[in-house]
This record gives C-alpha cells, structure tokens and sequence, in this order.
C-alpha cells in the first residue's frame, strides 16, 4: 500500500510543518472569498465558501500562519457577471486581501480575471475548466480539458472498446473547447467523421425526448457507442431521466459526465443511473484516511450527517494548502513573493498522492472513472497510473498547439509560442 | 417605414397649419352619402343595406330604438368599423371606405362619442390645443410652438363651451356635462365640415341642453351636423330632417312631424318611446 | 424649439443641477483628496457610481415609454444589450493582435472555437464611429422594427408586455448560442483600450463616468424635450383615450413607433457606456428578469417623472450593492418585497410622495383606462 | 467476442457438472475461496471467477452475483469477512454476512471494502444470469432472459439454443430465442439462411448484425442483408414519425399543463400573474413533501399529491389575490409587477426554507421505463402519464367551466364584470375561487412536472414564459385555444428540433408566436365581450 505511505508522509510534513509557527501576532493575512452565494450559482458556490471558511478556521486553530492568522472576507457576487468583477476589485482595492478564492463559471473567470492582473492580485480557481488560458495571477487547481476529458477518452476507448461517440454538452464555452478538443483527439485515433455526434443544448435544458432518441439510433449502428457530457447542471436531471425511460442504461450506451458530482447526483434519483459514469480527479468514495478524514470534519463542519464533498471542494483543498506552503516558503504573504515560491509546492491530495504546482499555474492531479451508484456515491473503476499534469494551452487546437505557459523567470511568459518563439498577448502589453 | 420619410421631408415641418377648410368637392350634391352598406357581427347583421345622404351644411338627427345600427354607423363613417359591402362617399372626391381613422379625422369629419372621452390627464386647455386644426404628423408635433392667434381661437372655443375659468384644470376633475361641452368643444378646434355627435345631451341639466341645442344650430349651415340622440325632446327642439334607423337601415325620414305620424316608426319605436 | 424648452423650466434646471454638482464634487474628492482621507472617493466607487448612471439613463428611457405612452417594455433589457455588444465588439476589434492568440483580426473566442474569417457582422466595428453609430442604429433598428409590427396591429397592453418579453428572451437564447459568434455565455471581456485609452487606468475610469452623466444630462433633456412639447401631450392622449387621438387625426402608432424607436437608443447608449465601466457584457443582460428589475426601479421612483425614474434606479443599485455584501439571501426577499409594495402601496413612487402637487397633468390616470388594453 | 468463448466454455463445463454439483453439499471454504478469488482479481480475472461461482451450483451463487452486480458484495477490511451491504447511505453501512446471512448492523465506511465490479463485468453476468434465467419455472423471468440474450451469444450456448428452443413452450420465448440464434449466426457466421429470420425484425442487435453483414465481402450475404435491411428501414422511418408526433404531444401535454391555469386567471380577471410558475414550483414541491412523508411508498405519495398539490397552491393563490391581486384591480401592468415581486419572495424562500439544491423526486416503478410498441417504437411511461393526465385536467376543467354554477359565474363575470356584478354575482367570490382554481391546477402542473425534470427553486422561472406564450398564442380565456396552442407548439418545436437544434428550435418559435401576435393580436381564438376590449 504505497498510497498509503505517501498520506502518511505527507500528512506529517504537514504536520510537521504547521507545529513550528512563530507566536509574534501580526496583523491577519485576509482571505478574500467570492463565491455567489444567492442566483442560479448559489447552489453549487456556496459550499466552496462554507469549505473555505472551514479550512481557514482549522488552520487558525493549527496557530495561522508564519504566526499570522487568516481573515476571510466573503463577498457575495451574486451569479451576476459584471458584479463578479466589481466585488473583485472591492476585495482587492477596497479590502486589500492577500488572496482570493473563487469563480466556478467560465464566464465569471474570465470577468474577473482583468481586475485581478490590474490590482496584481492571486485568484485560486477551483472548477475544472476548458482551459486556453494561463494568467500570472490565477493558479488554476481544477482539471484541465487534459486531466479530465482525455483520459475518460482512452478509458472508454480501450478498456470498453468504445468506436462511436457522442458528444453532447450544453451551448457554452466548457463544452464548446472540450468537444472540439475530444473532436481532434479522437480523429487523430483514426474515428471516423460520422462515428462521432455533436449536440448542443441551452442551459437548463429539459425537453431531452428528440435528442435521446437520436442517441438511441446513432448508438444502434453495431458499434459500441457511448456519450461524452459536458451537460451542465440542471439539464442533467431530465437528461439522466429521459436515458432511463428510454431504456439506454450503461451497459448499452455508457454516459461520462464531466459537470455530474455528488452534489448534483443528490439531486436526483439515481437507480436508473447506476453504471453510468463520470470522471473526475476526487470521488468521496475514495477509500483513503486523508478523505475519510475531510469528510468527517465537514459533516462536523456542516453538522449535516448526509453534507457530500466533491471535486471543486478538493481543490479549493489543495489550493488553500498550497497557498499556506507558499507563504510559508516565502516567508510573506507578499503577492509577488507568493507567486514564485508557490511552483513546485507541492501538497498532499484526498486521493492519496500528491498534487504540485506547476510553471504554467496548473497542478498535477490523478484521474479517476467512477461508476454512479444507487446510493448517489460514485465507485472508481479505472484511475491513471501516476498523476497528469494540468495543460493550459491544448495541443490538439490549432490555435493553441504551439503555445505553452512557463511562468518562472526567464521565459515568464503565459502563451509563449515556441514556433515564432515570442510571448504574444497580454505580456506584450504588459511590456509596453 | 413611413416614419423614415418623415425623417426626410423636413420642409414640410415648419408650414404649420393645414388649410382651414378641407377640400372637399360638395360642388355636386350632398357632402356624404351612404349607399347600401351592410355589416354584420358573427352573423347579427349590424347594418342591412342603409342608404343615407347628408347635404352640406345641414343638421340631421337620427333617432332610433336601441341596437338600430346609430352607432355602428358612426363608427363605419369614422372608418372604426369597415362594412362587409356598400360605399361610403365625403364629397364626391373621398370614398372614406379606403381611410383610416386619422385621415377621415383630418379630411374633416369629428366625432364626439357616446361616452364622453376627453384626455383626462390633460388640462382643458391642453384637450383644446391637440384638437386644434394642425398639422398632425409626427414631427410637426414635436417641434409645434403656441402662437398668439391659437391661444385665441381656444379662448373663444372656452367662451363657447363655458368652461373659460377650468382652462387649466386636469379635465378628469369635469363634471358629466361639462366633459361633453368639452368634447363638443374639441370636435369645434377641428373644424370640421362634418361633424358626428353622439348623445351629446346625455347626463346634461335642462340648461345646458338649451346651450347645446343652440350651439348645435348655430354651427349648422356652416358645416353639416349629424345627431343621434335618444332624448325626443332635444331631437324635437332642434331637429328639420329626422332619419329613423330600425334594424340597421333607413325606416323613415323626414321632418319630426312627418316621421312620428308615420305607423311603421310608430309601431316600431314612439310605441315604446311614449 | 423643443429641446431648448426644458432648459427653461424648474424641474430640469434643478435636476441637471443636481447632477452637475455630484460629477463635480465626485471628480474632485477622487482627484484632490489624499488616498488614505476619508472623503476620498476610490476609482472603486467611481466605477460603481458611473455604473448607476448607466442604470438610471436605462429607466429614464424605460419611464418614458411606460410613463408617458403607457407602453409597459419588458424588453428593453434587449436595447440596452444590443447597445452593449455594439460597443463591446469594438473594444474586441481594438485588442487586435494583443490577444492570447495573437491573431491580428480574430477576437481569442473565435481562434480557440477555431473560426476561420471574421463573420461579415463584425466587420466595421474596428472603427470608433462605426461602432458608435451602431450603437443608437442596432436597438433603434430592432425597436422599429419591432414597433412597426406591433403598433400597426394594435397590440397594446398586456400583450405587448409580454411578445417584449418574448422578444428579448429569444435575444437571450440567441447570443447564448456560440454560432451566433458573439462569443456565447462567456460575452465579449478582457477589453483592453477605448479611442486610445487604457481603460485599467483612473483617468479612464473617471473619464467614462463623467461621460455617463453626460450622456445622462442629454438624455434626460432630450425625453424631457419630448414629453414637454405637444407630441408629449399627444402621447399622454394616446396612454390615455388611444381612439379618441386617433379621431382628432393624430397617427397614434407612429407617435408610439416615434417614442419607443428614441427611447431605445437611450437604452442602447446606456448599455455602450455600461460595458466599458463593467469590463464584460454576456446573454445575461438580455435576460426578461433584468428588464422587469428596470421597470421596479421605475414604478419605485415614480413612474411619468424621468427624475423619479433616476432616483428609483439609482436607489435600488445602491440597495443591491450593500445588501448583496451584507446579507445575501435576504437580497432577493427585499427586492421582492419592493415591487409588491410599491405597486399596491406606492402607485405614484418616491416622487409621488415628494412632489404630490407638482405636474398633476403627468400622472397616470384613473387604473380604469388602463386596465381596457 | 473473445469473452463470449471464454464465457461459453465455462458454461459448458457447469452445465455438464451441473447435476453433479447440485447434488452435493458445498463447503463454505469453498465459497470463500471462490469470494477471495473475486475480491483479489483484477477487472479481467474476475470475468473467470464470475462463472466459476455462476458455475459452482452453489444456491447462494446468484445472490452473490446479484450484489456484486450491485456493488453491494464487500469484505471486511481486518477480518477478510464477506458481507453483502443491505443499506449503503451515510458514513455507516448496515451489512449481513454474505455466507451465513445473518445481519451483522452497521458497520464504518472506513472498514469496509467494496469489490469493484465494472460495466464490462455487468454485461457478464447478464449474460450468465439470463442463461440462468432460461431454466427458470417463470415465463415472464424467461422472457426477459431471451430478449437479453440478443446479441450476446455465445458459441457454445449456440450450440444448446437448438434444443432449449424445441423444449420452450412459450410462442414468444421461442421467437426471442430463435431470433437471438439467427443474430449471433448472421453476426459469427455470416449465415445467409438466417438473414430471412432477421428481416423485419425492429432490434437494434438483430440491424447491427445486419449492418455487419452488408460490410461482409460476400456478395450474396452483403445482398441479402441489405435487401433485409430496406425493408427494416422502411418499417423504421414509420416508427420515427410516429415518435416525432409523440413527443411533440407529451411536450405540448406540459405546455398546456403549465399554461391552463394562467389561461383561467389571465382570461377572467385580466390578470397577469407571474408567481404562476412558482406556484408550479410548489405542486412540485408538495410532490416531493409527499414522498419524505411517506418513504418507500413514492406511488402512493405522488397519488396524494394531486389533491394534496392542488390545495396547497390553490391555497397561496388565494393568499397572493387577497393580499395583493384584490388592491390592484383593473391594473393588469401593475399586477405583472407586484406578482412578479411575489415569484421572487416564494423563490428565496423556498432556498432559505428547504434548500437551493434541487430535490430528489422518485419516480414510482409503474410511471419508469417505456410500453414497447415494437422494439424500435416504446413510448415513455412517465410522459404517457403526463399527457393523460393533461387531458383529464383539461376535461375536469372545461366541466366546471359549462356545468357548474362557478363556471357560469366565471363566464358571465369573464364577459362583462359591471353586469354580471348588478346582476348579483359576487364578483369578488368569483375572482376568489377562480384564482384559486387557477392556482390548484399550477399545482396539478407541478406534481405532473416533478415527474419529467427538476425539483428546484427555479422550476417555475423556466416554465412561466412559456406558459404566457400559450396563453396569448391560443387567445385569452380560451381554454380551448390553450389545448390547441399548448399542443401545436409542442409539435412545431418537435418538428423543428430535429434540422434545426434545441436552441434554434425555440427561437424559432419563440418568433413565429411574436409574428403571430402580429397578425392576430388576439390569439387563436378571439375571446368576445368586455376582457377582450382594446
């Protein structure tokens, strides 16, 4: 069990780590945390929050850090866009916060992510993402289109045998780059152009009648078929209802989900979803001290005996902890101190290894396949040997395939195109 | 699109007042004539073929039980309401059948409704004003200015009707009565060669019944009048040529004395009225 | 002439003097003020408030639809948006090749979703008086369009309401589609200059705030001009008695096309100077929710008003802003609460309650006549 | 088919063992070997062990492999015990001992290992529990089984179809086995006897082995398949268009469910009520309530809801027309708003109260899965439901509408308010029980919806514009405008989705009802009388 030895090392050096704190009281470092806690977002973000402030909270009990204890600001954005930006600045400008963690949408990410390299701020960014983007000021802890999508691909390629796929996601800009991502990949692999099915739907999304049952029919053409979802959200439960009553249950045609937790699975009832499959790089079921012992401290923590944990709350986990080993590294909670010390930290995960992050702000993360249970848990049935290292700039698009993102002195570049060998973009203003 | 030609043609924006008089051709014969119109709702036949003239400058009242096509009629000249078949002529030169209601309006033929409609958010005067014979397009409108001889000529209209002292007052605040003196007041700011009125009397005391009788008279010759009213008395005191509607067309016609001693309006409707 | 005609009256003077003086003393504590002083305004508020003058210049336009013309617009979410993507599409186009890509002539949403050639829409929109044309061309066009249809059919009241709805909930579904090339839910973002200024710097900021109130002012004449001059009186007449305009000879549905087209371009050159200020704009803003908020901010302040109109929007913005910090979840209980209150309890808005006596003449009539529409 | 041999070889030796074994007693060692062997293989071992144990004869053996199917079949961590996990919810689980049954209560997560089973290994044991099946007493059990076996034959068990479909009884088993036969002999050996069994036949297996055949380089096959296949394909366009209409009438049966109510409302008092989507939310809602009440019983509980939906929003309707419809009489703009106010409170509050997070409505088993016409056309039970159900809410409606003195009421008050009101109907009683009734049937809607989507806080925000589509498109206070606008648009979205996508599709609509309006401001079906007046 080498799994089991590396918690172990590593749940000591942070032990060890936390034990020696200098006592002399600072002002506290502030923790500025913008997660929409009202509108259509609420229902995922507010959990960060609640993980949020319970992270912080046990670090202070752990004494803080470098003696200094962690203040979180919450600011409540509202799933408004715009005023995603606006609390940003607020946090920054007005509240002066060393750091920030927040954002689950794409689109919030993106309105935010001026402010935040305006004021030179740090943003933790916790939801797997389509990537296509690295920023000197955001460290990026959930998966990129590479450690998610990719290997659910092969998974499903050479150990299901899968030849004909589906690809159906809701209309924006996630599924939008994963489908064109996998579109390549799976081309490359030698499939076929009308093996594969394309599908957008609008956000929330309900009537599935017509879709399914052209999934049905591309699925009856005796190749293994099996769908890709990139279906956002609420559009799941109608989607996954709709698969049941028409009699496509997983060993017939597998559906991977890449947006579907344990969250969004209480939601629904999942007896006619078992089988089916998701891939993420934490399930809860994970069997692993580390996890069993962050769950049990956020049922504490919520006092809710059936409170779920899911993939955005590890990272929020890896990130905070990976902050703190910065500062400490650092010795300051000096942004641009924080900034170089924090590549190459690198933290333990709740699966049982370690999660580092790397130059271009993404971190290593293992993959797993889970299977849905009829408890809403999902049981993993396949995992990537070693972990994968997060890839801003993908290299199965053609705008970005010569790209890659080194943010360490000398390159110190975000989209550095090794072709042309220059450093096109934003950096380019910033030299001007 | 039209509105975009009224973007272009800005000369015509300050030629402020259209002719007083509308040119009306009423050289040959009557200024409005019905011919056999009909119009029927989900099958209740409104108006069955009516066949009316009015002569230029005369003053008719038409009278008639309840459900006997009056106000169907009006709402047919003023181009509310388009007949299933027959021809409606202003002059010999409109055929009013192809306007709409603005145009009808403009052409010449005012309207006062059975129920009073003034703008009650509007003061007496500002009623007055938009009524005023004007050019009514768009941006004309907009860019209109109050001249001197206006404010006069609504003065002498707030004369008329009596309500000179209420010229500023909201009109939502007139009494029954004086909503309709003011509305007979506005159909005066149009100018009109033909005017429609409806009830004009309803809900009015004994005296300001006289006033309206002899308003009514005195605008007859200069333009026509067409009244329908249920009141005999009022119809009696004022009325040279009576029309009786009865089921949507022309039963009678004639002076007051000829019609009531007439046996078919008799059995049809002083029956009912005495 | 009738723009100058509202110079001359109370009312206005008083509010652009109102106005004025905040710009002034605004852009002064924000210039003259040491950072750490008390009264120093941070290009943070300075944003924030340029952003309510945006608002407030949308319900200004809202008001003088649903005031004066009795054309409750549940769509006017869509003019301000169409404003919106009209200048967020040049800012795009002036990013030009400082995009991650690199690309000379595509934004970074069309290289990653890999378009080949720039969709002929876009075209123009590098240039500053393209855009700003299209600004007031796009939501003029679509409004009379739209108001052409509808006005010449008589569809008033309720029914209009809701096909606005419908309107701009369609926009919605639309621009969220990434085909449509507008960059679906992720918008148009990460602007980098406007006519050659940074927009990350104060000066900027502060510039575009005071253009706001500006394009305010202007606005807030040019409405005040319209309902001040006989055309207003006629469009009361139509709000009021539509048939009884119509038979004094006015063309009630081009005085309502006429009205609704201008009040749509306010909207639109609210929604152009809100996206700069905002740095994003998204689908969201076409959502029928945001519109509906616009005309609560308008019935709160005092619908037939256009300065009650500026007070509501600006009022409820503040509202938002401290009750989202402090209390999230009651946010939506008060915003809710507010529009009960004020339609039952508050007909005539904050204005009414301020200024019972003055212009009698634009209050909404007896509920009577508008019920029959 | 690799594992189907291997399968089909470890089926021959069970079932050549098969008297034997049943004969003798096995000793528990031997289960536990062979649960250690599952328990410590990787994924493709485990294929093996699953027939030795499907092949040991042990009469627990199906029961294994049902919970390990399940993933339910675990052992403990220190112990090596193996147990069978009854309950599975939590951070304890309540276990029995897998050999000896007996309950050993609840037991931590942390001690606990689950044996991996896989999809791979699912479609395995069908295969082996269906073989299994075919020997069972119960026609139904055999059935299924047959159908099961379509497409998953093995050669051995080819061998053994022959015989096992001489011995079969039943007409239908028969078929399915026969069919099943044709399958694997057209897909293994390119039999061209069997093609003739295959044409005409609607299972997607029995196409699929078509379709391979057409690829095969035997000319006479790839023909005869082929030929088989035009015929499939013409049965199969039918079979679509017959869907198409189908779930066009389900999604316009929700449209008419959701938008009914409205039509009641709007039509007879003018007003615009916005919180009708949020009082869909609440039929929903009580759905769910029910269910928590009564767990276990989730049919029972949704039978309940229906009466019990329908009060709880007829209720707050009146609650909302008393306290703010009643002062806003005659301003139907004003109503819009101060009731949209009204959507927002009963949102939050329900986030506050219950939760923001979606709630788990079950759907009971008799309203899950599909009637299957034939096996290429199955209609979907839930939404087979839905639309009756629509349909006896619409007739219930239309009842009180011409038969009840209330409906006359309505009527008369919907036709001209001052009248009927002199003429001694009290209005107010009428607006009253007519937002009541509007309500309750939102809430009718809303148990219906709990069925087909989302239980959220924004349930009802997704409906409301819809249902106002419907109502205009079809013609205020027209009920029968509202079946016929709920249902066209239904299909003309249906119709559309397929060329035009999910999206454009609604846009589509979406325009054509605004162009519409146009043309006929008031809808389908004009409604006389004074609401109507411009």
């Amino acid at each position: 069990m080498s799994i089991k030895k590396h918690v172990k090392l590593g749940l000591s050096a942070l032990a060890l780590s936390i034990s020696f704190n200098s006592v002399a009281a600072e002002d506290p470092i502030k923790v500025g945390i913008l997660h929409s806690l009202s509108g259509t977002m609420a229902i995922s973000e507010s959990t960060l929050k609640d993980t949020m402030l319970m992270l912080i909270e046990k670090q202070n009990e752990a004494g803080g850090v470098l003696g200094r204890q962690l203040e979180p600001v919450v600011v409540d954005p509202a799933s408004n866009w715009p005023l995603f930006a606006e609390k940003a600045r607020e946090l920054l400008a007005k509240e002066e916060v060393d750091v920030i963690f927040g954002n689950w949408t794409s689109v919030s990410r993106k309105s935010v992510l001026p402010v935040v390299e305006e004021l030179n701020g740090l943003l933790f960014y916790p939801v797997q993402y389509e990537g296509e983007e690295s920023s000197e000021n955001v460290f990026y802890t959930g998966a990129a289109p590479n450690q998610q999508a990719i290997p659910a691909v092969d998974y499903l390629m050479n150990d299901i045998g899968v030849e004909r796929w589906v690809l159906a996601g809701t209309d924006y800009v996630y599924p939008r780059t994963t489908n064109k991502i996998l579109e390549t990949y799976l081309k490359d692999k030698g499939v076929a152009a009308d093996d594969i099915m394309i599908n957008y739907t609008p956000f929330g999304h309900s009537n599935w009648q017509a879709i399914v049952s052209d999934i049905k029919t591309f699925g009856n053409a005796g190749k293994k078929t099996a769908v890709v979802s990139t279906i956002n959200g609420d559009a799941n439960v109608p989607f996954y209802r709709e698969l049941g009553n028409q009699g496509i249950d997983a060993a017939d045609i597998p559906v991977v989900a890449f947006s579907v937790g344990e969250q969004e699975l209480s939601g629904i009832d999942t007896g006619p979803l078992v089988g089916h499959l998701a891939a993420w790089n934490y399930f809860m079921s994970v069997d692993n001290d580390a996890n069993y012992d962050f769950i049990d401290a956020w049922v504490e923590y919520t006092g809710n005996e059936e409170a779920v944990t899911n993939d955005p709350m590890e990272a929020h986990y890896i990130g905070f902890n990976m902050y703190i080993e910065a500062v400490k590294k650092a010795g300051t909670a000096d942004v641009d101190a924080v900034k170089d010390a924090i590549i190459g930290v690198s933290v333990p995960n709740l699966t049982g290894g370690y999660a580092t992050m790397m130059p271009n702000h993404h971190i290593t993360k293992p993959v797993l396949i889970g299977e849905i249970q009829d408890n809403g848990q999902f049981s993993v049935v396949w995992e990537t040997p070693s972990t994968v290292a997060g890839d801003a700039w993908s290299d199965f698009l053609p705008g970005s395939k010569d790209l890659i993102s080194d943010w360490r002195k000398p390159l110190f570049c975000g989209n550095f195109n090794v072709v042309s060998g220059t450093c096109g973009g934003k950096s380019e203003v910033a030299a001007e | 699109m039209s509105i975009l030609q009224e973007l272009t043609n800005r000369d015509q924006v300050f030629e402020f007042l259209t002719p007083e008089v509308s040119p009306v051709d009423v050289r040959h014969g009557p200024i409005l004539y019905l011919e056999d119109v009909s119009v029927s709702f989900d099958g209740f036949k409104a108006i069955n073929n009516l066949n009316l003239t009015i002569d230029d400058g005369e003053l008719r009242c038409i009278i008639g039980p309840n459900g006997a096509g009056k106000t169907t009629m009006m709402d047919i000249i003023t181009g509310k309401t388009r007949p299933d078949t027959g021809s409606v002529w202003f002059g010999s030169r409109h055929n009013l059948l192809t306007k709409s209601e603005p145009d009808i309006a403009s052409l010449g033929i005012g309207r006062k409704f059975q129920k009073p409609t003034v703008f009650e958010a509007l003061t007496v005067f500002e009623n007055l004003e938009l009524a005023m014979a004007a050019d009514k397009r768009v941006f004309p409108t907009l860019t209109a200015v109050m001249k001197p001889e206006y404010r006069g000529r609504i003065d002498e209209v707030l004369e008329m009707i009596g309500l000179k002292d209420l010229r500023s007052a909201p009109a939502g605040i007139l009494s029954h009565g004086q909503k309709q003196w003011l509305e007979i007041g506005m159909l005066l700011m149009q100018r009109p060669r033909l005017l429609l009125v409806d009830e004009p009397v309803a809900g009015m005391t004994e005296q300001e019944m006289e006033r309206t009788a002899e308003l009514l008279t005195s605008l007859a010759g200069k333009q026509s009048v067409v009244v329908v009213e249920h009141d005999m008395g009022f119809v009696r005191s004022i009325a040279r040529q009576v029309t009786v509607l009865h089921q949507g067309s022309v039963l009678a016609e004639g002076t007051m004395d000829q019609v009531s001693n007439d046996p078919e309006v008799i059995k049809v409707y002083l029956g009912e009225e005495a | 002439m009738w723009l100058t005609r509202p110079l001359r009256e109370r009312s206005t003077q008083l509010f652009l003097g109102v106005l004025f003086a905040a710009l002034i003393v605004v852009t002064a504590l924000h210039l003259l003020m040491p950072q750490d002083s008390a009264l120093y305004v941070s290009s943070y508020t300075v944003t924030l408030l340029g952003k309510y003058l945006c608002y407030a210049l949308l319900a200004v336009a809202v008001d003088l639809v649903w005031g004066y013309l009795g054309i409750l617009s549940l769509g006017h979410g869509a003019f301000f948006a169409l404003g919106g993507y009209a200048m967020g599409m040049y800012l795009m186009r002036q990013i030009g090749d400082r995009g991650v890509y690199g690309d000379p002539l595509l934004p970074d949403f069309m290289v990653f979703l890999n378009w080949q050639e720039l969709p002929w829409y876009w075209l123009g929109f590098d240039m500053a008086w393209f855009a700003f044309i299209m600004v007031l061309l796009a939501p003029g066009l679509l409004a009379l369009v739209f108001g052409f249809l509808a006005f010449r059919s008589r569809v008033t009241g309720v029914y209009l309401s809701i096909i606005t709805q419908a309107l701009t909930f369609a926009l919605m579904l639309a621009f969220f589609r990434n085909e449509m090339g507008f960059g679906g839910n992720n918008g148009l973002t990460d602007f980098k200059d406007l006519l050659g200024f940074d927009l990350r710097t104060d000066a900027t900021r502060l510039g575009l705030f005071l253009a706001t109130g500006i394009a305010l002012a202007i606005g807030y004449v040019v409405c005040r001009g319209i309902v001040t001059s006989k055309l207003g009186r006629v469009s009361v007449a139509c709000r009021d008695a539509e048939a009884r305009t119509r038979f004094l000879g006015y063309r009630v549905e081009r005085v309502q096309l006429f009205v609704f087209v201008v009040s749509a371009m306010l909207a639109g050159v609210a929604g152009a100077l809100y996206v700069p200020q905002v740095g994003i704009i998204n689908p969201s803003e076409f959502s029928p929710l945001f519109s509906i908020e616009v005309v609560v901010w308008v019935a709160l302040g005092g619908r037939a008003t256009l300065y009650g109109a500026v007070i509501g929007a600006i009022l409820v913005n503040y509202g938002k802003t401290v009750f989202t910090g402090i209390m999230p979840d009651a946010w939506l209980f008060a915003l809710g609460g507010l529009f009960v209150l004020v339609t039952v309890f508050l007909p005539k808005g904050i204005a009414g309650l301020l200024f019972t006596r003055k212009k009698t003449k634009d209050e909404p009539t007896t509920p009577a006549q508008e019920a029959t529409a | 088919m690799g594992i189907y041999r291997l399968l089909s070889h470890l089926l021959l030796a069970c079932c050549l063992l098969w008297p034997g074994l049943a004969l003798a007693q096995v000793e528990d060692t031997e289960a536990q070997q062979l649960l250690t062997a599952l328990a410590d293989s990787s994924f493709s071992e485990k294929k093996t062990v699953i027939n030795r144990i499907a092949g040991s004869g042990d009469d627990r053996a199906r029961y294994w492999l049902e919970s390990f199917g399940a993933n339910k079949l675990g052992r403990i961590e220190d112990s090596g015990q193996f147990i069978i996990v009854l309950s599975n919810r939590g951070r304890n689980w309540t276990v029995e001992d897998a050999l000896t049954k007996e309950n050993l209560g609840e037991i931590s997560r942390r001690d606990i290992d689950t044996i991996r089973v896989n999809n791979a290994l699912r479609n395995e044991l069908e295969g082996i529990l269906s073989v299994i099946d075919l020997k069972s007493p119960n026609e139904d059990q055999r059935l299924s089984a047959a159908r099961a076996l379509k497409g998953s034959v093995s050669g051995t068990l080819a061998e053994r179809l022959p015989t096992l479909i001489d011995e079969e009884q039943s007409a239908d088993v028969q078929a399915a086995l026969t069919e099943a036969l044709a399958i694997y002999q057209v897909e293994e050996q390119g039999d061209i006897t069997a093609v003739a069994t295959l044409s005409g036949s609607l299972n997607s297996e029995a196409r699929a082995a078509l379709q391979q055949a057409m690829r095969s380089d035997d000319p006479a096959l790839a023909a005869a398949a082929t030929k088989a296949m035009e015929s499939i394909e013409q049965k199969l366009k039918l079979n679509r268009a017959a869907e198409t209409l189908y779930f066009g009438l389900s999604l316009g049966s929700v449209l008419v469910l959701a938008a009914i109510g409205l039509a009641i409302t709007f039509g007879v008092m003018g007003v615009i009520n916005m919180a009708h989507g949020e009082l869909i939310m609440l039929g929903a809602y009580t759905t769910w309530g029910m269910q928590q009440l009564l767990p276990g019983q989730p049919g029972l509980a949704l039978m309940l809801s229906i009466p019990a939906g329908f009060l709880v929003s007829a209720l707050a309707g009146i609650a909302i027309e008393r306290t703010v419809i009643q002062h806003l009489k005659g301003r139907p703009l004003e109503t819009l708003l101060a009731t949209f106010g009204v959507s927002l409170i009963l949102q939050q509050l329900v986030r506050t109260v219950i939760s923001p997070l979606n709630r788990t409505v079950i759907t009971p088993d008799w309203m899950s899965g599909s009637v299957m016409i034939n096996e290429a056309l199955s209609l979907t039970l839930n939404r087979l439901y839905v639309i009756g159900f629509a349909l006896v809410v619409f007739a219930g409606l239309m009842l009180i509408m011409r038969k009840t003195r209330l409906g006359l009421d309505v009527r008369a008050v919907t036709q001209n308010r001052a009248m009927a009101r002199s003429m001694g109907i009290k209005a107010t009683k009428v607006d009253i029980l007519t937002f009541g009734l509007g309500s309750g049937v939102a809430g009718l809607a809303g148990v219906a919806l709990s069925q087909i989507t989302n239980v959220g806080p924004n349930l009802g925000q997704s409906y409301i514009i819809d249902s106002f589509m419907v109502v205009v498109f079809g013609g205020v206070g027209n009920l029968w405008g509202t079946l016929l606008a709920g249902l066209s648009l239904g299909t003309i979205n249906q119709l559309l989705e397929p060329w035009a996508g999910a999206v454009l599709a609604k846009i589509l609509v979406l325009v054509l009802i605004i162009l519409f309006i146009q043309k006929r401001p008031r809808g389908l079906f004009p409604q006389k009388g004074r609401a109507a007046e411009g």
